[in-house]
């Protein structure tokens, strides 16, 4: 029995905390934050869509199954770490470039590790919370 | 002098509300007492982290206090949910 | 002590002694819906006070940015959190206080 | 030398395609290569003789000092000889014997499998080199006895000859090991130099001990003789190659390598002497009372192995060429014994010696050649086996010092040989013939190139001993004693005292043979000892063995999470607890002053909340309390200045306040199951635990942590990875490696719930 005010907050407060995880993530090299922390706050937020509208809502609004984020997040890693070898440092030595827009910001390896981190906590979460709520 | 202030009377005022509400979390005889002494824990670790913040004049605990408000929020609707589930 | 630092010490003094009231009102409330009337509308206001403190005594963009979206954010989930535990504490048939002078819930809400 | 190993590999691997493409005639096309081995071998035998030894080393495991070196001496060269000889005849054999077999591609390739490890054992020169080529001959030979595994007698023999053979092989690494390091170096030439020290040295009786034991059960002594006659479930070929001419032999050939450097004290005479003399007798006189054709042959294999290990055990010069010419005649003549066994089996279908009888008439050539093979095992003279047993009679003569029992013994065995060779060789060939399930025929050639060419070799040598087999039994005498040899291998030695003994042994033998359904009769009672003999020792280790196992799960697997969650608490307190009093020493806190009011408060907080949590009457109430304890810990984590952790810890916290709510829901009601006693135990235990992490973390905090490597973090975190927040930049950049082995396990354990969730749900 979903709650008509919860289902209506929870359509509210679903971007806010998306918006806010993925800022945790991003900002997580230079303030506190990073792939953990954001992505456990991201499976929060579906989490809460699971319990207001319902699980099959919650892996609609996901769009790709849990267990292929897991997947995604473990090659991504691995992925990441390439780039150092091929440079022949040793594996998952960070390498960063400087890219032309936004006054020079940096994008590194790190950060898509931190991205891999990102896409692993979240999906093994909720693929443990979608889990358990089915019926 | 504010530092000072903010660590020596605020933070003993939020520590006699956060033993209040564990007294309740551990005799709060229903289960929904419960969730609410968890909630009202919550606000008091938010006051305490603002104080905090104002005694080691570091505005970098924010982002915890965000975190902590969203997720606790959480808890306690998951816990509602389970409440009405009947056990 | 600038005016800055009295407004905060102020802010700060006043949102703890609201959440201390919160907390008083969890303990002595007789039954469940009275502590939660107490608490959630107490904290979430001395919340925002102390937060606003912050505010006021950083001054910067960022803080004062991050704080707003705390207290939104408390704002917005406080009733709704507390409209669900007392939805379901009357659902799972809570006791209401004896001295409770009328019920008009009772009877008109059918929880299926 | 390493090719010829390596090729062995290779042919062991190619076997089951050259099988498939050639079915007919696999046996000989297999049988060229063992053949090329033999010849290049036998190349050898003048150079090696003139005493040049080849080496060949490849480093192996250099940080051990352990290298794949190969040394070909003349023990080795005979030893060579013996397996490729011997191998290429009995594939030529199987071919035939395994006609038209669905499996015959699995049966070659461990055939070879086996060929190339063996040949690997003998020319290995480093100890653990030898172990590993020892260890896969024991492998291979259960492949083989087990070949055809539908038959449950043949799993079980080939499981007990793994057993055995491993469980020696076991002891027999210890026993390598230690004298790796008593004698400072594993390569066997290097070791003989040091002989002085190792027999001087303390550990020597233990190392010696080790090793003889791994020896006795390869060759099948004594206490461990059972397998050896159980092993003939395997098909003939098998037990004419592996258990009659070559892996047996390991056991003796390792005795006769390590002889220059463990053996010459009277320790090393006084072990082994006696356990080759009884395993003689034991074997000849059980011999005796069998009536299967191949069990026969094992038992007086099981005796010639023990004449072997008592010969190498007496190590005088005469002695160790005895052995020598004991091993080539033993090899010869019942290797064709075996296989003419298996024609007899494959043509009349049964292997009962005394109902099968008068086939000399139908197997004419099959006849000749197990005739001559018996003339040969009897130590009659044109044979090798005659020139074999006069060096042995010769050998145990008593002479000042000598035993006189061990002559006895010798000469009692000698005349049961003798029968068995009469009844093995002669007993199914003559008498009238006797109806079998199949009428005999003569076998086809490939099941008879076999016997002939190995019975012809056992005459050739004994009639011109000096070309053919002197200086290659030279050498190897040479290489045991570890000192050159010279050798005069004649057939007539005049009528010395040695002589007239064989004579008497082989009227004794006659005798017996002739006694023979008599003796099979009344020596029932070796039957009841039996009973009581290693056998029955073997079956009850393994009864017990898998009682105590099943006790073993039903007590540790009790199936209740509780006892788990136990015994792995337990344990980690009882270990790292006696690891941190002994090593580091407890240290509580002294200096309490510095600690602040409100941090006093909320540790009183938290112990309140994790009391409740344990005495919560409802588990959700546990789980609300359990909640604040998170929080507590959550604040302690933002008075230390550590915002990440505080903000992972919230989260991580609510995300098990929501887990436990979505599992408790699916749990029966609340009830308290467990007594006051358990509940104690637990306590006391979950104290312990609680106990123990604290002294960890005072030990930890006590210690003046080495500031450099968190000044290096610090100040290189913003250059080198271009990120202010140190704890980020170190779990993403720094030590990433460590973050990807933690995502890892957190996906399998993502994975590892939705398993157990899908499967849940099916079984519903």
């Amino acid at each position: 029995m979903p709650s008509l005010i919860l289902s209506t907050a929870a359509r509210y407060l679903l971007p806010l905390l998306l918006l806010f995880s993925v800022f945790l993530l991003l900002r997580g090299h230079d303030e506190p934050g990073g792939g953990f922390v954001g992505g456990l706050v991201g499976a929060a937020a579906f989490v809460l869509v699971g319990i207001a509208a319902g699980v099959d809502q919650a892996r609609r609004l996901l769009r790709v199954d849990p267990r292929a984020a897991l997947a995604a997040g473990l090659l991504l890693a691995v992925a990441s770490g390439l780039p150092g070898v091929a440079l022949g440092r040793p594996f998952l030595t960070g390498w960063w470039v400087t890219l032309p827009v936004a006054g020079g910001a940096k994008l590194g390896t790190p950060l898509l590790f931190d991205l891999a981190v990102y896409l692993v906590v979240l999906g093994a979460a909720l693929t443990i919370v979608f889990a358990l709520m089915e019926e | 002098m504010l530092r000072a202030l903010a660590l020596w009377a605020v933070m003993p005022v939020l520590a006699a509300a956060l033993v209040l509400t564990l007294y309740r979390i551990v005799r709060g005889p229903s289960a929904p007492d419960r969730v609410v002494a968890l909630d009202l824990l919550t606000v008091v670790v938010i006051g305490m982290i603002a104080a905090y913040e104002v005694a080691t004049d570091q505005p970098v605990y924010l982002d915890v206090a965000i975190t902590l408000a969203l997720v606790s929020f959480l808890g306690t609707i998951a816990f509602a949910r389970y409440v009405e589930r009947g056990r | 002590m600038s005016p800055r630092e009295l407004l905060t010490a102020a802010l700060l003094a006043f949102g703890a002694i609201w959440i201390l009231i919160a907390a008083a009102g969890i303990v002595r409330m007789p039954d469940l819906y009275l502590r939660m009337s107490a608490s959630s509308k107490a904290a979430t206001l001395g919340a925002a006070l102390m937060l606003l403190a912050v505010a006021v005594h950083f001054q910067a963009l960022g803080v004062v940015s991050r704080v707003g979206a705390t207290v939104a954010f408390i704002l917005l989930t406080a009733p709704v959190a507390a409209h669900m535990i007392a939805r379901a504490a009357y659902v799972t048939g809570v006791p209401l206080w004896r001295g409770t002078m009328v019920d008009e819930l009772r009877g008109r809400y059918d929880p299926e | 030398m390493i090719a010829a190993v390596a090729s062995g590999f290779a042919l062991a691997l190619a076997a089951p395609w050259i099988v498939r493409r050639a079915p007919a005639h696999a046996g000989w096309m297999l049988a060229l290569a063992p053949a090329a081995m033999t010849a290049y071998l036998a190349a050898q035998v003048p150079a090696v003789a003139a005493g040049s030894i080849a080496t060949a080393a490849t480093a192996w495991i250099p940080t051990l000092g352990i290298a794949l070196s190969f040394r070909l001496d003349g023990l080795s060269l005979l030893f060579g000889l013996l397996i490729t000889g011997v191998g290429a005849v009995v594939t030529v054999y199987a071919g035939g014997y395994l006609a038209g077999h669905p499996q015959l591609g699995r049966f070659f390739a461990s055939l070879f499998l086996f060929m190339a490890s063996m040949l690997g054992l003998v020319l290995a020169d480093d100890l653990i080199a030898m172990f590993v080529f020892w260890e896969l001959t024991s492998v291979s030979s259960y492949l083989l006895i087990g070949f055809d595994h539908d038959r449950a007698e043949a799993r079980s023999a080939a499981l007990q000859a793994l057993l055995v053979t491993a469980g020696g092989g076991l002891v027999l690494l210890t026993g390598l090991l230690l004298l790796g390091q008593v004698g400072g170096t594993f390569a066997v030439s290097a070791l003989i130099a040091h002989a002085e020290a190792v027999r001087g040295h303390v550990l020597y009786l233990p190392v010696l001990v080790l090793i003889l034991v791994g020896a006795f059960t390869k060759s099948a002594q004594v206490p461990f003789h059972f397998w050896l006659p159980s092993a003939m479930e395997a098909p003939t070929p098998v037990s004419a190659y592996l258990h009659s001419a070559t892996m047996v032999k390991a056991g003796v050939y390792l005795l006769a390598r390590l002889a220059p450097v463990l053996g010459g004290t009277t320790v090393w005479t006084a072990l082994v002497l006696p356990v080759g003399a009884a395993t003689m007798l034991v074997g000849a006189l059980l011999a005796l009372r069998q009536t299967d054709l191949k069990r026969i042959l094992a038992y007086s294999t099981v005796s010639a192995l023990g004449a072997l290990t008592a010969l190498i055990g007496a190590g005088t010069p005469a002695a160790v060429e005895a052995a020598m010419v004991f091993l080539l005649a033993h090899a010869l003549y019942k290797g064709a014994l075996f296989l003419v066994a298996g024609a007899v089996d494959h043509e009349t279908g049964m292997r009962d010696v005394s109902r099968v009888g008068g086939l000399r008439r139908a197997m004419p050539l099959t006849a000749a050649a197990a005739g001559l093979a018996a003339l040969s095992m009897a130590g009659l003279p044109p044979a090798l086996g005659f020139l074999a047993k006069e060096l042995l009679y010769e050998a145990v003569w008593p002479g000042p010092g000598g035993a006189a029992w061990a002559l006895g013994v010798v000469v009692v065995a000698s005349a049961a040989l003798v029968a068995v060779a009469g009844i093995a060789g002669v007993e199914p060939f003559a008498g009238p013939a006797h109806p079998t399930p199949r009428t005999p025929h003569e076998a086809p050639p490939s099941l008879l190139v076999g016997p002939a060419l190995l019975a012809g070799l056992g005459l050739a040598v004994g009639l011109a001993p000096v070309w053919t087999a002197q200086p290659l039994v030279a050498s190897a005498a040479g290489a045991t004693l570890g000192a050159p040899v010279t050798l005069a291998l004649k057939l007539w030695h005049g009528f010395t005292p040695a002589l007239g003994l064989s004579v008497l042994t082989v009227l004794a033998g006659a005798t017996l043979y002739a006694t023979r359904s008599v003796l099979r009769r009344d020596a029932a009672w070796l039957d009841r000892a039996g009973r009581l003999g290693p056998a029955a020792w073997y079956d009850w280790a393994m009864r017990a063995l898998l009682a105590a196992a099943r006790d073993q799960t039903r007590l540790l697997q009790s199936g209740y999470l509780r006892t788990y969650l136990l015994v792995v608490v337990g344990t980690t307190v009882a270990v790292t607890g006696y690891a941190l009093a002994t090593r580091v020493g407890v240290r509580l806190p002294t200096a309490l002053g510095d600690v602040r009011s409100y941090e006093w408060v909320l540790a009183a907080a938290i112990l309140l909340a994790a009391l409740g949590a344990v005495r919560a009457p409802s588990r959700l109430a546990a789980v609300a309390a359990l909640g604040a304890v998170g929080y507590g810990i959550a604040v302690v984590f933002i008075l230390y200045g550590a915002p990440d952790l505080a903000m992972t810890q919230f989260a991580v916290e609510t995300l098990t306040v929501i887990l436990f709510v979505l599992v408790l829901y699916r749990m029966p009601r609340f009830a308290r199951y467990s007594g006051t006693a358990a509940r104690v135990r637990d306590a006391l235990v979950a104290t312990a635990a609680g106990g123990l992490m604290t002294l960890l973390l005072l030990a930890a905090t006590g210690f003046s942590l080495e500031r450099r490597v968190s000044a290096y973090y610090a100040e290189s975190s913003v250059p080198l990875a271009g990120g202010r927040n140190v704890v980020n930049v170190i779990l993403v950049d720094f030590r990433a490696l460590d973050t990807l082995g933690e995502i890892t396990v957190l996906a399998i354990a993502g994975v590892g719930v939705y398993a157990l969730m899908r499967l849940r749900a099916r079984t519903r």
